[in-house]
């Protein structure tokens, strides 16, 4: 006899919590390869990210009521606006405490968080804001009982899109290099003429356009935002990044997609009654990834050479 | 300052010509969007009473302190509201966690507590007689909920859908559930699914109630307001078109039109009570709170916190008196108060009012009026 | 043997002009006073050495000429400008190139990547191309590992790596910290030979050496630095002969 | 070593202290008492909090876990038979039984707590750094849903209210004392310096023969059962536990607060809990101030987060090793001067 | 090969490899008590791979290491620290921001008698033990010549004096052998003599093995009994300082024309 619930675990219904988890890994992927960004170069956890997904969303809905701008304007605009925030708080914040033990900086990131999480309560109100997007990305496909909008793929392709891009970046430009290089040793990279301060605002701009996109997408999802909404996508991204292997770009798109895909398959392929206890298992599963690859899974050994 | 222990409700803080009244919300944290809009319907309140003359011959002075949504800081501030500002009394927090927590306080130093916003029916009787609740309980919202979809609805199959991190969720729930399968028989509820508080995404849920064999003709989802809407959206967007149910969270404009034209179609839920009521009571606080706010009340909270202020100043005028202990006896007699949210009586030593609920659902990106139920 | 496109004449001209000028600088960290009141010059065209024991300063004084570290008091000037105030990529875009002591290479790079880093500010492909292609000639295990990660290098290879990464931003001045430090003698030869050659070909070296020997057989100049104070300063030649500096840092 | 003045002068700091204590019990209002109360369970918080994070270098984001634990299973054990009876009908027989004085209710709590920090601590504690605060910080969500699913033992997200209002500032700050001298003790010894070790270069550590495991399992253990007394300390505080208390934020206040008065020192987590509970209380005076003479300034509800915030982010630029760093008071410097 | 009967560290077959490059292949050594066996070759040659593997820090591809009769290969660091064997580290790893006198303590403690409940109440086996630890460090410091920086953190030290430090930290934990790599690396030559003339006393006062690895050949000539010459990861050549220093193939790979100035 079959259980409740679970009466049709068919190939359409795994192939549809498929498609699920990709459109959710994609939105945490996003959040996180820009967290994992920032952290390579400053060895900053920064939780006050999710916020700056906050700033980008709220800056596409603002652009989107003020000026009536077209889906695709509004998407830039708000990464502009997010970028600069960005770089204003690193610049306010995090640049004088440059150096500091990692907990410190933390700290600091977090600070950040309750800065704009506040800040936003008091100047935009706490009540939740409709976000809505044109209606032609909500035209839902129907594909043999598979269904899914343009929303969903639309994320998909920038996520994987701006992946890829972000991969040439670092790996072919003189900038992007110059970027890794700095990640691991930003006094050598100063020695080679580098603009430390240059390619840690770049870092930011782009960490932070990402999670613009990512606050949009996720505002799209949703169909509304509040001045809190980064907390837990931050938090996500933290995730995310740690399981790919902090510091690696790649590593936190595949953390992004692997926590998307188990969140969504462990609620749809456990029993009704114990998908209460999903967040637990979802954590078994990374502790057991990370006790069978302690540094994530593209993580290089961080162990120095003796 | 004062160094008097607090235990003695003697007194009380109406020091000369103000009667002070605490007022604990939880203003920032997740809790903010539902306690703003409840402060602001109290300030209404205590500004409408105090241009009339005030409470016998006195101001009220609303002694506002911040929670935080934070068990350990909702604790201090009443506790600071009670021994250091000497209130007579405390309103406030829509959520029973921190009700409990700070209800015991009150309740030590014998000055009555009135929740605003907590529907836990069961919250009396777990803080103690000086607590009381200015809403209904849970209980008959789900109940309500539950014969309107039986009842109206025509509902046989039900699908439940609860945020498990969430007393006020899971409460809903569980009555509603009660109820449904008392009226449509044990095996009326065909899933019973959960999310967690801190999800985005509901398609996993979504894509396992579109597996189901048996088909559920409404879907009872308990959520509270940041939730209700997505929920709905999602569903909608994925091509669930079943009427969806759900409870007072719903009261938010968030719900309507989410989703395109399509999104809060057939959504029905049980609330505190309606705009459209054309009773002049509802009328005049709704022209009232836009005059004085700019803007219209966010929820039911609002609605609340305004309720909750007046019959606190009515048990004072009965009682004739601003000793806390008077206050509460006075409170605990309430038969007959009229409020925006409906008409409020304590029978029968019960602490949670006996009210009618409001059925609304969405119509042309308005709330409608559907009903007005006292459940059995 | 290709040229190192880095010198303009290729012939070795000692100007009296004073290239780098150092001018009564204290520095120091927390309450450690590193360097107390030091003044010292290299000339364009120079090699000058600076010795000393452990903890004299050494490094110090490289730290506070490429702008690593504030001096807290004093001048210093390059090319007659000020730039003890001056950011550090700043004063690399003047010709500066400090090849810092323990290699910091970039692990995680590829060596073809750790060199390209070197070149970061360049703008003439073609003069790159060259100076790599030196490199190469110089320090072939180089050219074998080209896109290894740097951090699995062997201490020597990475040591030579840092020098060619420092030599491939066509310096005006090279701050050379320690070159030969864990390195085996075969490669400590080279790599004094390569120093050598790039003092022939009219490069400004300041070489900070613990091997004062071999350090004093190349140098025009040296000054020896003890407890952060200048100690003693004149011709290699001159301070190789002096009895004190053979007992003190020749062993002798 | 103590030298003998040392030891005269520890004991009458220590008989000054109880003085206080026992002046502020009779004579402060239960506002004062109860803000003093949540000080000392701060105190007790961070500085168990230290032996991981401060001394070890072991980032944990799992404390919130062990005190809900402990929490747990001390209102399980104090909550009158009947009333728990009631609210619980569902629990197995021998815990619907269970029932216990509240200082042996304290010692259970630190128990399963540290009990719970062994069984977990043993594979997770092979990780580093980041790996490990997601380990820990993963523990901690497991906690929080199971507690939040096995209603019929927890209550889930209702919470279990009308806990024994058992803490005083006598239980509270007997037990910081204790905790105090423990950690003191710790850190002057050869366990301590382990730690330490552990902290600075592990792998160095490691080929010098320090047992790396044991350490840090003795270090979370420890620290483990001391959050699960303040958790339970906490509990009888309020006098309501349920899931939502014991959160990720709550993790940070305890790493803010240990990272403030300055990581690796008791001192400093001293310190750090003491200002970080006094200064958000002071501070929350300011947004609902409003009205002086007459003058209607809107109230600015978060206002006191963002000064809060604004306040850290400077103390941090400015002292980034936090107030006393990784010092430690000294009585010895202390009586030269 | 049957393992030398004098021989208290044998090794055999030891092959080391890092995804495509094996740093180290067929490695074999047999150490006599007492000896101070020199370890020199190129840069990576895979001579600091040796002692990665001798301690234990990472685990061999194949190969086996007999400590006094013992299996120690795939044991863990711990363990083969326990058993006597204490390296110093090429890139010097104190513990920067403890005391120079409790980065010995913690190599010292290696041999402590007290437990936690000893600890926790300050019990007198616990006094008298401490006090025992810590004298025995102040001797090695003293010995080293580091007394005066006791209560400086580690990492405030001159570069020198912290290669001091880190050979004190590990005679603290009483080594049967003692692995030196690079010992005199950054020391000018006068500096480098002095260090040799430690070693050479500590060996003497210790009762120690030792293996040395070492670029200055005036120090490993001088203190070595015997030499291993590795490159790319095999045995070249071994034998007497002597030997070595005129091996046509360890001049053309290693020693180069400086061969002379020895
Ligand atoms: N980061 C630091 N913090 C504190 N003190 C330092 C630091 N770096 C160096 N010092 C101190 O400054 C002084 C000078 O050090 P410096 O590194 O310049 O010496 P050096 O001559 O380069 O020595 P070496 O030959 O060992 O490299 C020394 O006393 C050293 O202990
Ligand atoms: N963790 C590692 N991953 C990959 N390759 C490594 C690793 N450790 C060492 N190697 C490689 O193994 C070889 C031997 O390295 P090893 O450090 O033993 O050399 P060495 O003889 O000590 O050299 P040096 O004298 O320069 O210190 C080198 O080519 C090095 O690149
Ligand atoms: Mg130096
Ligand atoms: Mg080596």
């Amino acid at each position: 006899m079959q259980r409740k619930g679970f009466e049709r675990v068919s190939g359409t219904y795994l192939l549809q919590q498929l498609i699920n988890g990709i459109s959710l890994g994609s939105i945490y992927a996003l959040v996180a390869i820009g967290y994992t960004m920032v952290y390579g170069i400053l060895r900053l956890i920064n939780f006050a990210h999710g916020d700056i997904l906050m700033v980008g969303a709220y800056s596409a809905l603002g652009l989107a009521m003020s000026l009536h701008l077209p889906f695709w304007a509004v998407l830039a605009g708000s990464m502009l606006i997010a970028a600069l925030t960005g770089v204003l708080v690193e610049r306010a914040a995090f640049r004088p405490v440059r150096g500091a033990p990692e907990e410190v900086t933390m700290i600091t990131s977090l600070a950040v968080s309750i800065f704009l999480e506040n800040l936003g309560t008091m100047v935009l109100s706490p009540q939740p804001r409709k976000f809505l997007v044109p209606d032609y990305l909500l035209v839902i496909h129907n594909w043999g009982g598979l269904t899914f909008n343009n929303m969903t793929i639309l994320i998909v392709v920038l996520a994987v899109g701006l992946m890829l891009a972000l991969t040439l970046f670092v790996t072919r430009t003189n900038l992007g290099i110059a970027m890794r290089a700095s990640s691991e040793n930003l006094q050598a990279a100063q020695l080679m003429g580098i603009n430390i301060n240059r390619i840690v605002a770049t870092a930011f701009i782009i960490g932070s356009g990402l999670a613009a996109v990512a606050g949009v997408m996720l505002g799209g999802q949703y169909g509304r935002i509040d001045p809190l909404m980064g907390f837990v996508p931050g938090l996500k991204a933290f995730v995310a990044a740690v399981i790919g292997g902090i510091g690696n770009i790649a590593g936190a798109a595949v953390g992004g997609y692997v926590l998307g895909l188990a969140e969504v398959l462990l609620v749809g392929l456990l029993p009704p009654s114990l998908s209460g206890f999903r967040d637990a298992f979802v954590f078994i599963f990374l502790i057991l990834m990370l006790l069978i690859r302690p540094v994530g899974i593209l993580g290089s050994v961080e162990r120095g050479r003796a | 300052g004062n160094k008097e222990a607090s235990s003695s409700s003697s007194g009380g803080g109406s020091q000369g010509d103000t009667i002070k009244i605490g007022a604990l919300f939880n203003l920032t944290g997740d809790q903010s969007s539902l306690d703003t809009p409840a402060l602001n319907g109290a300030k209404l309140a205590v500004k409408e009473i105090n241009a009339k003359g005030g409470v016998l011959g006195k101001m009220i002075e609303l002694d506002v302190q911040d929670g935080k949504t934070d068990q350990t800081t909702c604790t201090n501030a009443i506790s600071q509201m009670i021994n250091v500002d000497k209130v007579v009394a405390v309103t406030g927090l829509s959520d029973s966690n921190y009700a409990l927590a700070a209800g015991p306080i009150a309740q030590n130093a014998k000055i009555p507590f009135l929740t605003s916003g907590a529907t836990l029916p069961t919250l009396p009787d777990q803080v103690g007689d000086y607590f009381f609740l200015c809403p209904f309980g849970d209980n008959v919202q789900a109940y309500a909920g539950a014969e309107f979809a039986y009842n109206d609805l025509h509902a046989k199959k039900a699908y439940i859908l609860t945020d498990k991190a969430m007393d006020y969720t899971v409460t809903l729930s569980k009555y509603f559930k009660e109820r449904f399968t008392k009226l449509a028989g044990p095996d009326s509820i065909v899933l019973e699914d959960s999310y967690q508080t801190s999800d985005v995404d509901f398609k996993a849920q979504i894509t396992r109630l579109k597996a189901l064999s048996t088909k559920p003709d409404v879907l009872y989802v308990a959520a509270d307001p940041s939730k209700c809407g997505v929920i709905a959206k999602q569903m909608r967007d994925a091509g669930v078109t079943t009427p969806i149910l759900g409870g007072d969270g719903y009261d938010t404009p968030l719900l309507i039109g989410l989703g395109g034209k399509e999104g809060s179609k057939n959504v029905y839920f049980t609330t505190h009570a309606s705009m459209d009521n054309p009773d002049p009571v509802v009328q005049n606080f709704i022209k009232a709170y836009q005059e004085e706010y700019k803007k219209d009340p966010e929820n039911a909270f609002a609605m609340l916190g305004y309720d909750a202020i007046y019959l606190l100043a009515d048990a004072i005028k009965r009682a004739n008196s601003t000793d806390p202990t008077a206050i509460r006896d006075a409170l605990a007699k309430t038969t007959d108060f009229k409020g925006v949210t409906g008409s409020i009586a304590y029978k029968d030593g019960q602490r949670v009012p006996t009210k009618s609920v409001t059925i609304l659902t969405v119509k042309d990106g308005k709330f409608a009026f559907v009903k007005e139920v006292i459940p059995q | 043997m290709c040229e190192l496109s880095i010198h303009e004449s290729g012939e070795r001209q000692v100007t009296s002009e004073p290239l780098l000028v150092l001018e009564h600088v204290d520095a120091g960290y927390g309450n450690i006073q590193a360097l107390d009141d030091v003044s010292l010059h290299v000339k364009q065209g120079e090699l000058v050495a600076l010795l000393g024991a452990n903890g004299a300063g050494k490094t110090t004084a490289l730290r506070v000429i490429s702008g690593l570290m504030r001096p807290r008091k004093g001048r210093v000037s390059f090319q007659g400008r000020d730039i003890a105030r001056a950011g550090v990529h700043e004063i690399v875009q003047m010709g500066i190139a400090h090849c810092p002591e323990g290699r910091q290479i970039f692990a995680r790079l590829t060596v073809k990547e750790n060199l390209r880093m070197g070149a970061y500010l360049r703008r003439d492909p073609e003069g790159v191309a060259r100076d790599l292609e030196w490199i190469f000639e110089h320090f072939p295990v180089l050219r074998d590992r080209l896109s290894q990660s740097a951090g699995t290098l062997s201490g020597g290879e990475q040591q030579m790596l840092a020098i060619g990464r420092a030599l491939m931003s066509k310096p005006t001045l090279l701050l050379l910290d320690e070159p030969s430090l864990g390195l085996a003698p075969i490669i400590v030869d080279r790599i004094f030979k390569v120093i050598a050659q790039l003092k022939e070909q009219g490069k400004t070296i300041f070489l900070v050496e613990q091997n004062a020997f071999k350090a004093l057989e190349i140098a025009d100049r040296a000054y020896v630095l003890e407890s952060g104070r200048i100690r003693m300063k004149g011709r290699a030649q001159e301070l190789m002969a002096n009895e004190d500096i053979k007992h003190a840092y020749l062993g002798g | 070593m103590l030298n003998r003045r040392e030891k005269t002068c520890t004991l009458v700091a220590l008989a000054l202290v109880i003085g206080l204590l026992a002046l502020a019990n009779s004579f402060l209002n239960q506002y004062y008492l109860r803000l003093i109360n949540v000080m000392g369970i701060n105190i007790i918080l961070v500085v168990s909090l230290n032996f991981t994070n401060g001394l070890t270098g072991v980032f944990s984001l799992g404390h919130p876990g062990f005190m809900a634990v402990g929490a747990y299973t001390a209102a399980l054990l104090t909550i009158p038979l009947r009333q728990k009876a009631f609210i619980l009908p569902d629990l197995p027989a021998w815990l619907a039984q269970a029932h216990a004085s509240f200082p042996v209710a304290l010692l259970a709590a630190g128990t399963v707590a540290a009990i719970c920090a062994f069984l977990i601590g043993y594979p997770v504690l092979r990780l580093r750094g980041h790996y490990l605060a997601l380990a820990t910080l993963g523990f901690l969500v497991i906690v929080q849903v199971v507690v939040t699913n096995v209603s019929q033992i927890t209550r889930g997200a209702r919470g279990i209210n009308g806990l024994p209002p058992e803490t005083n500032i006598w239980w509270v700050y007997g037990i910081t004392i204790a905790l105090i001298y423990l950690s003191w003790r710790l850190v002057h010894s050869a366990y301590g310096r382990g730690m330490m070790a552990i902290r600075g270069d592990d792998l160095a550590a490691e080929a010098l023969g320090v047992n790396l495991v044991k350490h840090r399992m003795l270090a979370f253990t420890l620290g483990a059962f001391f959050a699960g007394v303040g958790g339970a300390l906490w509990g009888h505080l309020i006098t309501v536990v349920s899931p939502n208390a014991f959160s990720f934020a709550q993790a940070f206040i305890l790493v803010v607060m240990s990272v403030i008065g300055g990581m690796g020192s008791i001192t400093g987590s001293i310190i750090g809990a003491v200002v970080m509970t006094l200064i958000p209380e002071a501070l929350r005076g300011l947004e609902v101030g409003t009205t002086i003479a007459g003058f209607h300034i809107p109230p600015l509800y978060g206002l006191s987060q963002v000064i809060y915030s604004v306040a850290l982010i400077i103390v941090l630029a400015v002292r980034p090793q936090g107030i006393v760093g990784l010092r430690e008071f000294s009585m010895r410097r202390w009586l030269k001067n | 090969m049957p393992p030398n009967p004098n021989s208290i560290l044998h090794v055999e077959g030891l092959t080391k490899r890092f995804r495509g490059l094996t740093a180290l292949e067929n490695y074999a050594l047999d150490l006599e008590p007492g000896e101070i066996l020199g370890i020199i070759g190129p840069n990576g040659a895979g001579k600091t791979t040796v002692f990665n593997l001798l301690t234990g820090l990472i685990e061999p591809s194949a190969g086996t290491i007999i400590w006094k009769d013992q299996v120690i290969s795939y044991k863990s660091p711990r363990f083969i620290a326990s058993q006597g064997i204490i390296r110093t580290f090429q890139n010097i790893r104190l513990f920067n921001d403890l005391t120079v006198l409790d980065n010995v303590m913690i190599a010292a403690q290696i041999h402590k008698r007290y437990g936690l409940v000893a600890t926790l109440l300050s019990l007198p086996s616990f006094v008298q033990e401490e006090r025992r630890l810590e004298s025995w460090c102040m001797e090695l410091l003293d010995l080293m010549g580091l007394a005066q920086y006791r209560s400086r953190p580690a990492g405030s030290l001159p570069y020198g004096e912290q290669r001091k430090l880190e050979i004190a930290r590990a005679l603290a934990a009483r080594p049967e052998l003692l692995l030196l790599d690079e010992p005199a690396a950054g020391m000018n030559p006068s500096e480098s003599w002095g260090l040799m003339e430690l070693i050479r006393k500590i060996h003497d006062t210790f009762n120690l093995t030792v293996l040395l690895i070492e670029h200055d050949m005036r120090v490993v000539m001088n203190l070595s009994n015997r030499l291993q010459v590795l490159s790319y990861g095999k045995i070249i050549a071994e034998g007497q300082p002597q030997e070595i220093q005129t091996h046509p193939q360890v001049i053309e790979a290693y020693l180069g024309r400086s061969a002379a100035y020895v």
